[in-house]
């Protein structure tokens, strides 16, 4: 299968959006669009499964390499393995979600699509990218839509937290970039995944480098403390980009964190694990804590990302294989359980026009769709089995018990001991927006969910069982790539 | 004669243009509405004609070089003042003496372009007066307005100042090594104090043109006070062309110095990218905020200098090409809507997006790339400078450069939220763009989208070395 | 008292240079500046004669130098006097403490 | 051993710097401008006694009867007669002269720890040699310089006909 | 040998009933959604009662001895080659029986809603809703790794918490629902890093495996774990404490227990089969799943299991006297009565006479399901009747609902453990293995006992003697054959499902025990019962003022026994006072004013130092000239001097 077409598709999309006349042709471009993305995602799993059945047990698949600045050794190199079909297709179950549930903007339509496919093509040209630079650029590429969504179609203090956003994350990448050219010129003056994972790299650059790319990585990924932008800039985004936001851009900086800095500079993260363990565990119950202040339900989502993500974090510093397929896994679900929580906030935002859920109350009555979807996705992120938190969740908790010393021990029951607070703060949320006594009498008078909310959340509820009922075909796609990175990490 | 015409052809061009320009203006023959498209065409003749017949070779013993490099660097500075020409048509149409105007900015570029081809200290020093003299004077062309008289004085009484300096430090050189041709002089340098002094001396005279700190301070000044066409001729032509030479020279001629120039560039490489970006946070003018935000690139250009590399050197004039596209960009559209309202705040551009989608995404474009954020090409042209800084393995230097870029990007980022997000109750009207600056300022927004991803063009430059 | 030689001009001039300089840095009269800057601009031209003569009199270099600097220092002081007097004009004034607009 | 030349030396280095003192420092701007002409003039007395004519007779062509002349009619044009220049701050002159103190000394510390490579013989250039050279186009000819003044000097022409000779506001 | 096939359609048919009325009952089966549901279950039963037939008569006795089967087993999810979840069936006597009694109860709550609801907005929802739990409670009970019981275990918590929650628009209700599920979760805690524990020590999450390795004392992994301590503590130990903190949150143990009542907010058949006779006894039934473990490994938990039965036993009971809603006083009794299985546990030893309490303990269960559902369905019908729930608001009603007057009355003396029926044997032996192996527990136990037969009495002679009643629920009569039916199925169950020779069916070690019936021991219970019974008669057959002024001299004790020994209010202190206002709020504070904070520091910096060197721009081109000297100045230095 041709990688290009992943990022061709939402070019095409995306040129096709700017050239379009009208609000009724750019909506549904952009569908057609995303539907094939999906549906190329959808063919590139099977492909990898025809590979892999084949026995064919390459580190990558479907190589491409065209040069580009091939004197400074960069060069178009694509591939991908298990963890970056898992990734696309997560970023394409959102894409179709995010473009469904902003069917009905009005302001600006044209410029917000665009600019949503912009951001797909980021994250597509991201996880199938084998040369730093190139990741690199498609990560950055992703930083500014972001900013424009959230200053633009965004509210509340919109142009703070866009700010912030971009600021913070381009100081993540300012750190990747001081990472990856450090990486540059130890290496053979490459900038290639591949290579560098075949080069020896000295432990003491290795140690050197890789608090850089982690932590820069790790700004992407609401690594504690620097998930500040998280809340607010969440919180200030429009429907689609918190989706986006959370569901796709913050897996990026996770897949950098295993992919780029653990996996290139093993000793470095061997070095750092304690204390990426600390401050993962932190985050986890931190996050839990705090979200179980909130009032506003995108801060409650936005500060349960921060624990969520908490997991990836915590099973990439356990380094063994299965807390980092785990956390892979965790990437994965929580991009669909998030996407699915903001497209529900969204929806019940747009209806009663508060998110405050001391506002609320009752809406199962006028709403029993989102209503319900509300519920799946609660119970989803509170890791109820059969929805795909748990299985990330518990296979991070099984692999972190593999490390058996106290440290690694308390750290899985600190982590573990969210499940509760983290039941608290869904429940406290459920009760009181969908359950209970209708609050106001004009909200009898509202609309349930329209088709196309309908079916962006069916999308997303359908991944979210897919590895919550059936986590093999997952668990398949992304255990031979954490082996290969284990075994980097034990020096295989 | 053959080899004088095509060794020296972009002077001579630019010469005959000079000239062409005089005849029009003593037969007192043409007004601006019809001598404005006339130059833009010589411009466009210009630019193309420079990439033909090129060869390499020296003249006039050694004082005068040239080669495929340079004749591209050349290149560049006849695109830029093209793109200026037709950017800048709302000003320049207005102006009372527009044939005297393009003499003394050929001038300048014929300055310019003898700059960076000098061999020599002689001639480097009377290219680069000559390059100067005639801009303080354009400074100066919006005569009644006095802000315009005060820049203009302060830059020639600033530059007059600091050639000084270089006179003084070249003066020292020559009792020292008996020479000024580049070609002589790094064998006769050895490192003494006496040495060191006089490059210092004559490295305030780069420093000055391409305002490094602390040698930067009449830069916001003099780009407030002169004409936009000006402040985009000094921001981008001159001081592309000084990075060139500055360039060149040092890694040609004060290579055996290299100990000493490394750390002063990576010194003033930070204190430039600082100061730059922290005056830029407060500015309102969007000239004065170019100029500051000028100051932090030309930090950046440094730090691509530092790596005493050909990476470096095909970097900085990869960065500059981007440069004259973006910063031009970000010009011409100041430049549209000072030349229809007169508008030079920050502040009146809130809610331009709305009245005038296309300025604004080029404006946003330009200030994107500026900022070095993909997909514009400044995302690479940066990029390849700090690349180029890390080929001597500081990572310090290159955090700090990269850590300058998230100032950099929160002033870039004020504009375009001032643009597209800021509500205004009177924004800038609907402005009609003629179809010279529309086509101009789609070239820089086309330049700033493909040069990134064109490889070819980078790849080219390089292999001109 | 010494046989005056190469050290004693060059002493003279880099005093020159700086006396230039002080006048530059402190006359707050935009003509005076201008002279201060001939004072350094005639320091530098006794330096390259001063070093032609003692160190290289076989090239002509300093020489040459020395001529094209006076030229340039004509050219400069023209152009400078005409923005000083057009400066005048506009801020009936050529202290260069009145033409401080421009700052921050 | 005092010579004629020598003493001739001193004096002239004295009237150079004492009136470039003067030239600087008094407040009455006539006396700074005819204090600025005698330092050029001690000055094309020192290329005298370096026995470089030709350079001693451009010095006073050009300067003297060219550039402070120009000076003195921008004084008339811009200056109330008898009126004395404004004093400038205590504390910029004292920084000022700090500075230009340092320079000084870190300068001269330099060039006296120099060994300067002093020739054997020194002839002064003939005028004739000058002009060949400045026609010259190869190997040692300062054709080029020639012509770029050349050029520089028409741009500044062009510029100072522009500024100064800026026609009334006639459209406001 | 079992068939799969059967076997794995138990727990589908319901779970079958769920999707399709979950997804589309509300607009297609408005009205036919219970009987879906209740055919699904119907047939789900048969299966249950033919697997019973078919493993403990034909394939299940083998060499003497109840085998364990697993005749399906598929990995589901693999953490490493060696430790993956199964979603596998194990059969084995307890199995069995838990499939029968919780397909039977549900079936009978199923046909009793078909009334008790009828004409309910959400009424499919419901039944989808139990669909739901029938699977998940199902799945868990058949369960052969230990992880599937977990997974299946938050699912029961999660149908539990729906159906409590049915009633959403009810505020108690919703804060039922979520104290149900926030509690329970608290100890799912526990039990998760139980498992963790257990799998590490044991290397395998399937049951059979991991007891057996962990009971042989030749196995390599025994050997390796008792290695292993924490705080004095052996790793297995905490493990197997876990594992039952899990099981007692579950169960309603003290402390854990609070949910239990409030859950009652909940329609009254979900109590009926969730909070009596299926879910609760989950944590029973786990220790039982996991008793060789410890039984022979932890012995110390094992006591603790006792104890924490015992105390829950009696507290319960206790509390129970007190209470006025009739659902209230039910689910402490509930919980008094897990509480006998669970010390009935504890006390056991493993195989042979000394397991009589295992086997006590099931039966117990059995019994205990089948009387409390009753009990439950028939507070249903009274609720039904009078819409209240308050005793205050009843009496005398025998006359207006003679069924359930009956059935009820039978429910109360099988509780109250009066012979023949059901809840006599079972407490019979249960008392017994107390008897033989703990005496101070034996004692609790019988004190229980005699306030069991009190309360329930209390509860019986409020609601159908006492004050007569003010007739105003004319206008219906028991709500029909729908509710009557399961009525007096389950009547007909609690009189006669002693006679069942239960140890022969079920025992620790998989052996038939027989159990001997010792007259003159069961003089004491049955004398204690039948004086609770007596008293409760004296106090409450008629109206008077006897119950007041017992109150009054028991004084504090009985506030404290009303006020559910306020241990309601010591976990709001927690968790109000505690929790929220020294961790959450201190949490989200410093995160928004320190860690933000810092953020924001940085650029207001940035904005002040940029407003701070701003004078360097004066604007004075002299003062320009005097930074450029001394730049140069200063650079040359240090070139000259410091960096050559």
């Amino acid at each position: 299968m041709n990688l290009l077409l992943l990022i061709g598709a939402p070019l095409l999309t995306a040129v096709a959006v700017l050239l379009s006349r009208n609000r009724q042709q750019v909506r549904w471009i952009s569908l057609a669009g995303s539907v094939v993305q999906l549906g190329l995602a959808a063919a590139l799993l099977l492909a990898f499964r025809q590979e892999t059945a084949a026995g064919n047990t390459g580190q990558v698949f479907f190589e491409m390499n065209y040069p580009l600045f091939s004197s400074l050794g960069i060069n178009f190199h694509f591939g991908v393995d298990g963890i970056s079909v898992a990734m696309i297709l997560l970023t394409s179950f959102v894409v179709i979600a995010g473009v469904l549930v902003s069917w009905n903007i009005e302001k600006m339509t044209k410029e917000f699509y665009f600019l949503l496919l912009l951001l797909a093509l980021g994250a597509y040209g991201f996880f199938i990218s084998l040369d730093l630079f190139i990741l690199f650029f498609f990560l950055e590429i992703s930083v500014i839509p972001k900013y424009l969504l959230i200053g633009i179609w965004g509210s509340g203090k919109k142009e703070y937290s866009a700010n912030k956003l971009a600021l913070m994350l381009m100081g993540g990448s300012a750190l990747i970039l001081v990472g990856m050219l450090g990486l540059y010129f130890t290496g053979e003056h490459s900038f290639d995944l591949l290579a560098l994972s075949k080069t020896a790299i000295p432990a003491d650059t290795q140690h050197l480098l890789f608090p850089f790319l982690f932590v820069g990585f790790g700004v992407f990924t609401a690594l504690f403390p620097l998930h500040t932008w998280v809340p607010d800039g969440h919180s200030s985004a429009p429907t689609a980009g918190s989706m986006f936001l959370a569901g796709i851009s913050m897996k990026l900086g996770g897949y950098g964190c295993l992919r780029v800095a653990t996996y290139l500079l093993p000793e470095g993260a061997k070095q750092y694990a304690d204390i990426i363990i600390i401050l993962s565990a932190i985050a986890i119950l931190y996050g839990a804590f705090a979200t179980m202040m909130q009032k506003d339900l995108k801060y409650i989502n936005a500060y349960s990302s921060v624990s969520h993500v908490g997991f990836s974090l915590l099973g990439i510093g356990m380094l063994t294989q299965t807390a980092i397929t785990g956390a892979l896994m965790q990437m994965v679900s929580h991009g669909l359980m998030t996407a699915l929580f903001f497209a529900v906030i969204g929806m019940i935002y747009d209806r009663t026009h508060t998110r405050m859920v001391n506002e609320m109350g009752g809406l199962m009555k006028p709403l029993p769709f989102i209503s319900t979807i509300f519920f799946i996705v609660g119970l989803c992120s509170l890791g109820l089995p059969g929805l795909s938190g748990f299985v990330a969740e518990m296979t991070v908790f099984m692999g972190s018990w593999q490390n058996d010393d106290v440290f690694h021990r308390v750290a899985t029951i600190a982590a573990a001991m969210s499940i509760v607070v983290t039941a608290v703060y869904i429940l406290r949320a459920i009760g009181q927006t969908a359950m209970g006594p209708v609050k106001k009498e004009s909200f009898l008078q509202l609309k349930d969910a329209g088709w196309n909310e309908r079916l962006a959340a069916i999308i997303l509820v359908a991944g979210i069982l897919a590895i919550g009922i059936a986590p093999g075909w997952l668990n398949d796609l992304l255990r031979p790539a954490a082996e290969e990175i284990m075994n980097r990490i034990a020096g295989k | 004669m053959n080899e004088f015409l095509t060794l020296m052809k972009s002077e001579l061009l630019v010469t005959a243009i000079i000239f062409l320009l005089l005849f029009i203006k003593i037969s007192k023959g043409l007004k601006n509405e019809s001598l404005l498209p006339l130059v833009q065409v010589l411009l466009l003749v210009n630019f193309v004609l420079g990439f033909f017949f090129n060869s390499e070779g020296s003249l006039f013993g050694d004082m005068f070089t040239t080669s495929s490099l340079i004749a591209f660097q050349k290149s560049i500075l006849n695109l830029a003042v093209y793109l200026i020409s037709l950017l800048c048509a709302g000003w320049l149409k207005k102006t009372q003496h527009l044939a005297e105007f393009f003499l003394l900015m050929l001038s300048a570029l014929l300055g310019m372009f003898l700059m960076i081809s000098s061999d020599n200290l002689l001639i480097f020093y009377l290219s680069l007066e000559l390059a100067t003299i005639p801009v303080a004077a354009m400074a100066n062309f919006d005569l009644d307005k006095k802000r315009s008289s005060e820049g203009a004085m302060k830059m020639i009484l600033s530059s007059a100042f600091s050639s000084g300096i270089l006179l003084f430090g070249i003066s020292l050189l020559y009792g020292a090594t008996g020479t000024v041709s580049f070609n002589e002089l790094p064998g006769l340098l050895d490192g003494s104090p006496l040495q060191i002094l006089a490059f210092i001396f004559l490295f305030t005279a780069f420093a000055f043109k391409l305002s490094i700190v602390p040698f930067h301070l009449w830069t916001a000044d003099v780009y407030e006070g002169s004409p936009i066409a000006v402040t985009a001729f000094l921001s981008v032509v001159s001081k592309g062309a000084v990075a060139f030479i500055f360039m060149s020279t040092l890694y040609k001629v004060f290579q055996p110095m290299l100990d000493t120039w490394y750390i002063l560039l990576v010194i003033l490489a930070v204190a430039t990218m600082l100061t730059g970006n922290l005056f830029a946070l407060r500015q309102q003018n969007i000239k004065r905020f170019l100029a500051f935000s000028s100051i932090a690139q030309v930090g950046f250009i440094l730090a691509g200098i530092s790596s005493n590399d050909k990476i470096g050197t095909s970097a900085v004039v990869y960065f500059v090409l981007i440069y004259v596209f973006s910063n031009l960009a970000a010009f011409g559209v100041a430049a549209v809507i000072s030349g229809q309202t007169g508008k030079e705040n920050i502040d009146d551009y809130k809610g331009l997006y709305k009245t005038n989608p296309f300025l604004g995404w080029i404006l946003a474009l330009a200030l994107f790339s500026l900022a070095g954020v993909p997909p514009t090409a400044g995302f690479f042209g940066k990029l390849f400078l700090l690349t180029a800084a890390g080929s001597t393995a500081a990572y310090w230097f290159i955090t700090v450069a990269a850590l300058n870029m998230i100032i950099s990007l929160y002033y870039y980022l004020r504009v375009v939220r001032a643009v597209f997000m800021d509500k205004n109750e009177q924004p800038i009207e609907k402005i009609e763009i003629s179809p010279s600056v529309k086509m101009a300022l789609i070239i820089c927004g086309a330049g700033i989208v493909l040069l990134g991803l064109l490889s070819w063009v980078f790849e080219h430059i390089e292999s001109l070395q | 008292m010494m046989e005056p030689g190469l050290y004693h001009i060059l002493f003279i001039s880099a005093a020159l240079f700086f006396i230039g300089v002080y006048g530059f840095l402190t006359r707050r009269n935009l003509i005076t500046m201008l002279m201060s800057i001939e004072l350094i601009l005639n320091s530098v031209n006794l330096n390259f004669i001063a070093f032609n003569k003692y160190c290289w009199p076989g090239k002509l270099d300093g020489l040459f130098f020395t001529v094209f600097i006076i030229a340039i220092a004509a050219a400069e002081a023209a152009v400078a006097i005409a923005i000083i007097i057009n400066l005048y004009r506009s801020h009936q004034s050529i202290d260069v403490e009145n033409a401080e607009d421009l700052k921050y | 051993m005092i010579t004629g030349s020598t003493i001739l030396f001193y004096i002239l280095a004295a009237l150079t710097l004492g009136c470039g003192i003067i030239a600087v420092s008094t407040r009455q701007i006539f006396r700074a401008a005819i204090s600025l002409l005698f330092s050029l003039i001690g000055i094309a007395g020192l290329y005298f006694w370096l026995e470089y004519q030709f350079i001693a007779a451009v010095q006073i062509v050009v300067y003297v009867g060219g550039i402070v002349v120009l000076i003195i009619f921008s004084i008339f044009l811009t200056q109330q007669a008898g009126e004395k220049l404004p004093k400038q701050k205590t504390d910029r002159k004292i920084f000022a002269a700090l500075a230009v103190f340092c320079g000084f000394a870190l300068s001269m510390l330099q060039v006296y720890q120099h060994q300067f490579n002093i020739a054997e013989t020194t002839t002064a250039p003939t005028v004739a040699d000058i002009g060949k050279k400045m026609l010259t186009v190869d190997d040692g000819g300062y054709a080029l310089p020639f012509e770029v003044i050349s050029m520089l000097l028409l741009a500044a022409m062009v510029g100072c006909i522009v500024i100064a000779l800026r026609s009334k506001p006639e459209t406001k | 040998m079992p068939n799969a096939t059967v076997i794995a359609l138990i727990p589908l048919l319901p779970l079958a009933g769920f999707i399709l009325l979950g997804l589309f009952g509300r607009k297609y089966f408005k009205a036919s959604s219970g009987i879906i549901g209740t055919a699904l279950l119907l047939t789900s039963t048969i299966l249950a009662l033919y697997t019973a037939y078919d493993y403990f008569f034909v394939y299940g006795h083998v060499n003497g001895v109840y085998q364990k089967f697993v005749p399906l087993q598929l990995t589901w999810l693999e953490f490493t080659d060696n430790v993956s979840i199964d979603m596998g069936l194990l059969i084995d006597p307890i199995s069995v029986m838990m499939l029968v009694v919780v397909t039977f109860v549900s079936l009978m709550v199923h046909i009793y809603s078909l009334g008790y609801l009828k004409g309910e907005e959400r009424f499919p929802t419901y039944y989808a809703f139990l669909g739901l739990f029938t699977f998940s409670m199902l799945g868990l009970v058949v369960a052969s790794n230990i992880f599937q019981i977990y997974i299946f275990w938050e699912l029961v918590g999660v149908s539990s918490f729906l159906l409590i929650g049915y009633y959403y628009d009810r505020p108690s209700a919703v804060a039922a629902c979520k104290k149900a599920f926030i509690v329970t979760r608290f100890a799912d805690l526990g039990f998760l890093i139980g498992i963790l524990i257990l799998a590490f020590c044991s290397g395998t999450l399937d049951f059979t495996t991991l007891i057996e390795r962990l009971t042989s004392p030749e196995s390599n992994e025994l050997k390796t774990s008792v290695t292993y301590s924490f705080l004095g503590v052996s790793a297995l130990s905490w493990g197997a404490m876990l594992v039952f903190i899990g099981g007692a949150g579950k169960s309603a143990m003290f402390p854990l227990h609070i949910w239990l009542p409030d859950a009652m907010e909940g329609p009254t058949p979900v109590s009926a089969l969730i909070h009596a006779a299926t879910m609760v006894v989950a944590g029973v039934y786990l220790v039982a799943r996991l008793f060789p473990v410890f039984s022979i490994t932890t012995p110390a938990v094992l006591e603790l299991v006792g104890w924490v039965g015992a105390v829950s036993a009696i507290i319960a009971a206790i509390i129970a006297c007190t209470q006025t809603d009739i659902k209230r006083v039910l689910a402490y009794s509930t919980m008094s009565q897990i509480g006998y299985m669970m010390f009935s546990l504890g006390v056991s030893g493993y195989g042979g006479e000394a397991a009589l309490g295992y086997t006590a303990s099931m039966f117990h269960l059995f019994t205990h399901a089948m009387f409390k559902a009753l009990l439950f369905l028939g507070a249903g019908a009274v609720i039904h009747y009078v819409h209240s729930n308050d005793m205050k608001d009843m009496g005398g009603l025998r006359k207006y609902l003679p069924i359930t007057h009956l059935t009820f009355l039978i429910a109360c003396l099988a509780i109250a453990g009066v012979p023949p029926f059901a809840g006599f044997f079972s407490k019979e032996e249960i008392l017994l293995a107390a008897y033989q192996n703990n005496t101070a527990i034996y004692w609790i136990a019988l004190i229980t006992s005699g306030l069991t037969a009190f309360y329930m009495f209390r509860l019986y002679f409020n609601i159908f003697w006492n004050k007569p009643h003010h007739a105003h629920g004319e206008t219906h009569g028991e709500g029909g054959f729908v509710m009557m039916l399961p009525l007096v199925l389950l009547a007909v169950g609690a009189a006669a499902a002693g006679f069942i020779p239960f140890g022969e069916f079920v025992s620790a070690d998989g052996k038939p025990l027989v159990s001997h019936f010792h007259l003159n021991f069961s003089i004491a219970p049955v004398a204690i019962g039948i004086a609770g019974i007596l008293i409760a008669l004296w106090f409450y057959k008629k109206q008077n003022d006897r119950p007041a002024k017992l109150a009054a001299s028991l004084g504090g004790l009985y506030k404290a026994a009303y006020h559910k020994f306020y241990i309601d209010e010591i976990y709001l202190f927690i968790t109000k006072k505690v929790l929220f206002n020294l961790v959450g709020r201190p949490a989200a504070w410093f995160d928004r004013n320190v860690v933000d904070g810092m953020v924001n520091l940085a650029g207001k910096a940035t904005q002040e130092i940029s407003e701070g060197i701003k004078k360097m721009q004066s604007g004075k081109v002299q003062q320009y000239a005097i930074y450029f000297l001394a730049g140069v100045i200063v650079l040359a230095a240090l070139f000259i001097y410091v960096w050559r």
